[in-house]
């Protein structure tokens, strides 16, 4: 029998201006298996709380209803109360007669009618409440970073300083990311590679930190502290431990005409190559399309020049597993094209800039390498066509941002700023020439940031012209770029010798796939989604994962590196514990009763329930059932209402509880 | 194969080069044109100018015959006509208010089913394969420049036709025959077409312009599928010659002019010997 | 049910803790008054909320039935209203078959945000309810089987 | 001007997306006319968006638009610009507020429509004459009214010319069509008092 006492708050006048505590004290006093009913002015207060206390002790409840303000106010501190003074949390229940009452209702006799029903409703819950034990889980006190650009060797670095192992996952032969690629850097003008590289060779040195690079996560099981991720380390054909980095193979390597990926498609390398000569590792790798001996069979000349005899033709894929305890997704950006190939059927290319058919139409990250003293043309500005030195350059921004009919609809935040860099860094470069900016709006929100656009157009003599272009057409070696100024109301052609695209900024290629590994929920255009913008913003909805970087959404490098801090922070808050405690109020399954539909399987949004066997002693299937596993389950409830034979139930919320508070409104 | 067809007044008048250049080149092909009974002008640039209603109106009429008389499918050769007559189309589909109020209108029942193509959806219906193997001649010694115009490839999603911005359909087919279109700039710009009698100076400009720059990109001639560009880049290319002192004297010919030629086809068939620019 | 005593309607709202209890909160710290008709149940997520809750509250006299959560893609448990959305389309056939008058039952999403949307709906419905009467249809039914 | 005429309010041009317009120009950008323009096309729209309709009825720059829809095919936000200078047309011709300047656009497109009116198709010769009288007669502009005279032989020697055009059969029902469709005139609320 069940001896529950009932605890009404005044709340002051807040409360007691419209119910009339002491009346619904009384009413309520002689329900079923209420044992004492009291009203006091400040229940939250020290002494409220001890009134509480002390009634739990000298009247033996086995429940309580706080009748006081919302359960997202003092829910805790009453549970905290309560278990101090031995009873279980989990027995005590709150009515909001507060928010949801005598704020609302200014007839202190409806008011009051209310209150005694809703305590009516929390009473009859109550006594269908069971004692819950919090659910704890070991941690594996390891992370995994996803993606080496800026975000995550950043991200890696915090956690890997602060003890904590730290496995790094890059699919390319190199970490960096784009960043490793840029010139020099807004809103200070440093060169990009100055202040990366020694965090890059400091990632590669750290003790803390496994570094797969050419490697890819394959598969994610587990749960929050337990994950088990498997990487597929792609064969370099390299021997990474033999390999001492001195560039014999590459230097003799007669396959030399293979577009370089890290100077996008504007320069060559050879087949076996490092990618750029601050790689880390530093370690070459062969291109296997171009490489004449997996072509043709013959060669090997590489292997031949190798003194440490790191060459290997046969490597294979390699397959490992790690176990980790938090997920740190890092796998940043890549920029929308124009092509009519576009990665998404949802996005239209560029047409009217011609479809990328002009060769002196290029996208930014192109031109950073075009003016970067390690690119393809050693920092001259020359343009790809014939290497002439431009002396009219169109940039062009919102390429593809903020375009509906082309597909996307958001704004890409950086490419106002890095416009405006580019053109302080070609007037730096060519004294003569003259840079046009169409743009529709200048977002330059940031320390310093707008100042540093002003400086672009005053100091250094951008023209900025506010519209969008048109058309972009090819006639005797010149870009005839038609767009408008709108501020002046006409029409503007411009003749240019190169046009710079600033090209929207998209989530980098197998983003979603990877999302959906991990269970983390996605935008349409296929950002990852934090848990909340303002209040959690690198935590996604799957428990133990974190996000940061331009895999979120469009940011720069100090955000990038900001978001980076954020997310290392909340995995080391994470792993500040041993155990993992959580609310017990999760999904079970009535094994005997459940149908094997597995319809709770397939609605799960955690995928927290499996499908299991139950065997007998003999190891005989006795029969199959829904099983949730409780680190996985968020408690949503989608399982119990889905499940046809009401096998599923969720503690805190049972059908029973629910039944009981409904019932109790006759 | 029987077609709808829907010559537009063009057609029949002073582009009637265009008819017989269409009619003989399908003919050639196999392909048996139907001519609507009684059809009525579409209004073109005028109605959709002047009245909403009336733009809607008459090509809803064309299209409620096509549908009495049971064609699945129309050919309206004027890229004028057959976007008026998809605009119809389009509007009518999505509305069954507007149905109701346009058959009342028009004095027929009218539910917007015919599709409407224009002559180079007919050559690809028939088939690049069936062209080629019909072909007795090449097509080598014409270097065009093809020239779609504003109406054939737009509104795209009311046309949903080829590539709005850089369109190929027309190169594919002749290249198929031999000839060597040219890449040039001047595509899909327009011609002034409607403007030509209301404003003349605007259309010599916007046809000197194209003219001009398929000479530029070595162009000897060019190919076109619309009437009215036909007529200001050919009828009137005197008068570009004279407003601009220069001399293109650049050949225009429909897009079923070339492709009859390929098929052995005669110049007087074809309408050929009606254009005003001969080549020499 | 008296002359002089007006017709009061007894309505079961069903509610998600993150964002239409959350909205209630909201309007009582907003002070924004409403009729007192409204009960709510606290759920952890609209996907928790099946048909039967709804038939139940019913059988328990109600006189309208609200089920409110967060807005479609605003799910506290990334995708759980996203089954609730599918379910309601299927539950308000289902109401429709069984003869239950489907005036009589609510669907909405209301954030944690929309205080002022949670007491404008409740106003409304509550109203709706009145206007429509006591649900002595489906007592009827009840009491028949 | 009123703040509550907004065209986004009017059904007249909600099919045409205006409220979407961010103006950026586009649409200005790829306009074959716009150099002749007094208003661009991006204007027009940001008028109507104010609900200045007089504005842009009394622009000379609709009279311009040669109709080749470029505007409305590049637009990033597919407002269907297009189509509102057709309804600014049709509004400032049943409003009579075409400016003196392009009467001669307005002249053609009339009697392009009387000719359909009257038979069902076009009748070029018919039209030309027509036109041609009401344009230029009044000013005696003999010489823009022989302007296109020599190419008259021309076309005939090219089998071109019909001195008698094609006439539909049930030329009733034409003038039927035409006169409900005339019956129905844009609603433009033009409140402005600029
Ligand atoms: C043209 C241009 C100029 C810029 N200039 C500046 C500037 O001047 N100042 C500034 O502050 N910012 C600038 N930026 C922005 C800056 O580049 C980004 O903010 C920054 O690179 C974001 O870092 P990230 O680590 O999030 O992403 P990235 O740099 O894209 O790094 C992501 C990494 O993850 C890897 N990866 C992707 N998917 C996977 C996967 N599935 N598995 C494993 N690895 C994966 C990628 O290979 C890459 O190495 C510029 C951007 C552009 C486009
Ligand atoms: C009108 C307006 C609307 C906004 N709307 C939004 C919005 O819709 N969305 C959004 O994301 N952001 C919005 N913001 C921005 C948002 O308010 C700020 O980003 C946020 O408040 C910053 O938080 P903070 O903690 O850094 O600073 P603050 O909120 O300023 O907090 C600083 C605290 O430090 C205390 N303090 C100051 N000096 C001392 C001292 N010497 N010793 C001890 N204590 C000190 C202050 O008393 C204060 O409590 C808005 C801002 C404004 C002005
Ligand atoms: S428990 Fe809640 S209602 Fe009571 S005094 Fe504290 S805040 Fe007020
Ligand atoms: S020659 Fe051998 S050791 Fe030197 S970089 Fe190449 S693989 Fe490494
Ligand atoms: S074997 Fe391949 S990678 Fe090695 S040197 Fe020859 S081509 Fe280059
Ligand atoms: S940051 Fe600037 S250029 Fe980039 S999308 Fe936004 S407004 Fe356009
Ligand atoms: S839905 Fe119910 S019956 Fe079906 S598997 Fe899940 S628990 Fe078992
Ligand atoms: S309560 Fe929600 S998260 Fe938990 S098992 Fe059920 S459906 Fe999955
Ligand atoms: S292109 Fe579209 S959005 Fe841009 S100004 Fe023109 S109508 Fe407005
Ligand atoms: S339709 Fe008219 S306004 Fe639009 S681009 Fe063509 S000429 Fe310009």
């Amino acid at each position: 029998m069940s001896r529950i006492g009932i605890f009404i708050c005044w709340c002051g006048e807040n409360i007691a201006r419209n119910v009339d505590v002491e009346r619904a004290a009384a009413e309520v006093a002689d329900l079923p298996g209420v044992v004492c009913s009291v009203a006091y002015k400040y229940m939250c207060s020290d002494p409220g709380q001890s009134l509480m206390r002390q009634k739990i002790v000298s009247e033996r409840l086995t429940g309580v209803v706080v009748a006081s303000c919302s359960p997202h106010m003092h829910l805790r501190t009453f549970r905290k109360a309560a278990a101090m003074a031995g009873l279980n949390p989990y027995l005590v229940e709150m009515a909001n007669i507060r928010e949801h009452c005598s704020w609302v209702h200014h007839d202190r006799q409806q008011a009051t009618t209310k209150a005694v029903e809703l305590i009516r409703m929390s009473v009859a819950k109550v006594r269908a409440n069971a004692a819950l034990q919090p659910i704890s889980i070991p941690i594996t006190r390891r992370a995994l970073v996803i993606g080496g650009g800026v975000a995550g060797i950043q991200a890696a670095l915090d956690i890997a300083d602060s003890g904590r192992e730290v496995v790094l996952v890059e699919r390319e032969p190199s970490i960096g990311g784009k960043m490793a690629g840029l010139s020099e850097t807004f809103p200070t003008l440093d060169c990009s590679q100055c202040i990366l590289t020694p965090r890059m060779v400091d990632v590669g040195q750290h003790p803390n930190i496994r570094l797969y690079t050419y490697s890819e996560v394959e598969g994610v099981e587990g749960y929050v502290g337990n994950f088990k991720v498997t990487v597929r380390k792609k064969a370099r054909y390299v021997d990474m431990d033999a390999c001492t980095g001195c560039g014999q193979c590459w230097n003799a390597c007669p396959s030399k005409k293979n577009l370089s990926e890290f100077d996008y498609q504007m320069g060559n390398r050879t087949a076996i190559y490092v990618p750029f000569p601050q790689a880390v590792p530093a370690r070459p790798v062969i291109d296997r399309d171009a490489c004449l001996h997996f072509l043709k069979g013959k060669c090997g000349i590489c292997a031949k020049k190798c003194a440490a005899n790191a060459v290997k033709f046969d490597d294979q894929d390699e397959v490992i597993t790690e176990e980790v305890g938090a997920i740190v997704v890092a796998t940043g950006f890549k920029l929308y094209s124009i092509d009519r190939d576009q990665a998404s059927s949802k996005l239209a290319g560029y047409g009217e800039y011609g479809y990328g058919q002009y060769p002196d139409v290029v996208d930014a990250l192109q031109f950073e390498r075009i003016v970067s003293a390690s690119g393809p043309t050693g920092g001259e500005i020359r343009r790809p066509s014939d290497g002439q030195q431009p002396k009219s350059v169109v940039f062009i921004s919102c390429v593809g941002s903020r375009d509906n009919a082309k597909g996307i609809s958001y704004c890409s935040k950086i490419c106002c700023m890095y416009t405006a860099k580019h053109t302080m860094l070609y007037k730096h470069k060519v004294h003569d020439g003259q840079a046009h900016v169409f743009y529709m709006d200048i977002r330059s929100g940031g320390k310093n940031y707008d100042e540093f656009v002003r400086r672009a157009i005053e100091q250094d003599g951008a023209h900025y012209h506010r519209g969008r272009v048109s058309k972009i057409t090819q006639e005797n070696g010149k870009l005839i770029v038609r767009g408008v100024d709108t501020l002046v109301g006409e029409p503007l052609t411009i003749e240019a010798d190169l046009v710079v695209l600033a090209s929207a900024m998209q989530p980098a290629g197998g983003a979603t796939e990877l999302a959906q590994k991990l269970n983390v929920g996605y935008d349409e255009f296929g950002f990852l989604s934090e848990s909340h913008p303002k209040l959690r913003p690198v935590e996604t909805n799957a428990a133990g994962v974190f996000v940061c970087g331009a895999c979120q959404g469009p940011k720069d490098i100090p955000e990038s590196v900001a978001q980076a801090s954020a997310a290392a922070g909340k995995v080391l808050v994470m792993f500040s514990n041993e155990q993992l405690s959580r609310e017990p109020e999760v999904a079970r399954i009535n094994e005997t009763n459940c149908a094997a539909c597995f319809a709770c399987v397939r609605a799960c949004p955690y995928n927290a329930i499996e499908r299991a066997e139950v065997r007998d002693r003999k190891g005989q299937l006795v029969k199959r059932t829904a099983r949730v596993n409780p680190g996985l389950c968020m408690g949503c409830g989608t399982c119990v209402a889905i499940c046809p034979s009401k096998s599923a139930d969720l503690e805190g919320f049972t059908e029973q509880q629910v039944y009981a508070m409904v019932e109790s409104l006759v | 194969m029987d077609i709808g067809y829907y010559p537009g007044c063009a057609l029949h008048g002073s582009s009637n080069d265009y008819g017989s250049s269409v009619r003989a080149c399908l003919n050639a092909l196999g392909a048996r044109l139907c001519e609507l009974d009684d059809w009525i002008c579409c209004g073109a640039t005028a109605a959709h100018s002047l009245n909403h209603m009336l733009a809607l109106a008459l090509p809803s009429r064309n299209l409620a015959i096509a549908e009495r008389q049971g064609y699945e499918e129309l050919l309206a050769p004027c890229p004028m006509c057959s976007m008026e007559l998809l605009k119809a189309r389009c509007a009518l589909t999505a509305s069954s208010d507007l149905r109701e109020k346009v058959s009342e209108i028009v004095e027929l029942e009218v539910q917007g089913k015919t599709r409407v193509l224009n002559l180079i959806q007919i050559l690809q219906k028939i088939g690049l394969d069936a062209i080629k193997q019909r072909a007795v001649r090449t097509l080598k010694e014409f270097r065009p420049a093809c020239y779609y115009g504003c109406l054939l490839t737009r509104p795209a999603d009311t046309v949903q036709f080829d590539d709005c911005e850089q369109p190929s359909s027309m190169e594919t087919i002749l290249c198929a025959l031999g000839a060597e279109p040219v890449q040039w700039n001047y595509k899909t710009e327009c011609c002034g077409a409607g403007m030509t009698m209301a404003d003349g100076p605007t259309t010599l400009e916007l046809s000197h312009k194209i003219l001009s720059n398929a000479v530029a990109h070595g162009a000897n001639c060019m190919v076109v599928a619309c009437p009215m560009c036909h007529v200001n880049l050919d009828m009137k290319q005197a008068d570009i010659d004279r407003e601009y002192d220069c001399r293109h004297d650049l050949a225009v010919y429909y897009l079923s002019d070339l492709v009859g030629l390929a098929l052995g086809l005669d110049e007087k068939s074809l309408g050929i010997d009606r254009h005003f620019v001969v080549k020499r | 049910m008296s002359e002089q005593q007006p017709f009061e309607p007894k309505i079961v709202a069903y509610v998600c803790n993150w964002c239409t209890y959350l909205g209630a909160d909201l309007a009582g710290t907003n002070r924004l008054e409403y009729p007192a008709n409204v009960r709510i149940i606290r759920l952890p997520c609209t996907g928790r909320i099946d048909f039967n809750l709804i038939i139940k509250a019913f059988e328990m006299g109600a006189d309208a039935v609200l089920v409110s959560g967060c807005h479609p893609g605003d799910c506290h448990y990334t995708a759980g209203n996203f089954h609730a959305r599918r379910r309601w389309i299927l539950f308000r056939q289902l109401l429709e078959t069984m003869g239950i008058d489907t005036r009589r039952v609510h669907f909405s999403w209301i954030s944690a945000a929309e205080g002022k949307k949670f007491q404008q709906f409740v106003t409304e419905i509550t109203e709706t309810a009145r206007a429509l009467g006591p649900y002595q249809a489906y007592r009827e039914i009840c009491q028949a089987e | 001007m009123s703040g509550n005429s907004h065209a986004t309010e009017s059904d007249v041009f909600s099919e045409a997306n205006v409220a979407a317009c961010y103006q950026c120009g586009k649409c200005s950008a790829g306009c074959p006319m716009a150099e002749h323009m007094d208003l661009l096309p991006n204007q027009l729209v940001r008028l109507v968006q104010m609900g200045r309709f007089d504005r842009a009825m009394r622009a000379e720059a609709i009279w311009k638009c040669v109709s080749c829809v470029t505007c409305s095919t590049r637009c990033p936000k597919s407002v269907d610009c297009a189509a509102v200078l057709d309804l600014l047309r049709q509004a400032a011709f049943e409003q009579g507020k075409v400016p003196p300047s392009r009467r001669r656009t307005l002249l053609f497109q009339q009697a392009f429509l009387d000719n359909i009116r009257r038979n069902g198709r076009v009748c070029e010769l018919e039209l030309i004459g027509v036109f041609k009288t009401k344009a230029f007669a009044k000013d005696w502009d003999l010489l823009k009214l022989m302007e296109d005279a020599p190419l008259a032989p021309k076309l005939m020697r090219r089998r071109k010319f019909h001195f008698r055009g094609e006439r539909v059969k049930d030329r009733g029902l034409v003038k039927r069509i035409f006169d409900r469709c005339n019956s129905i005139k844009l609603d433009l609320a033009t409140s402005e008092n600029s």
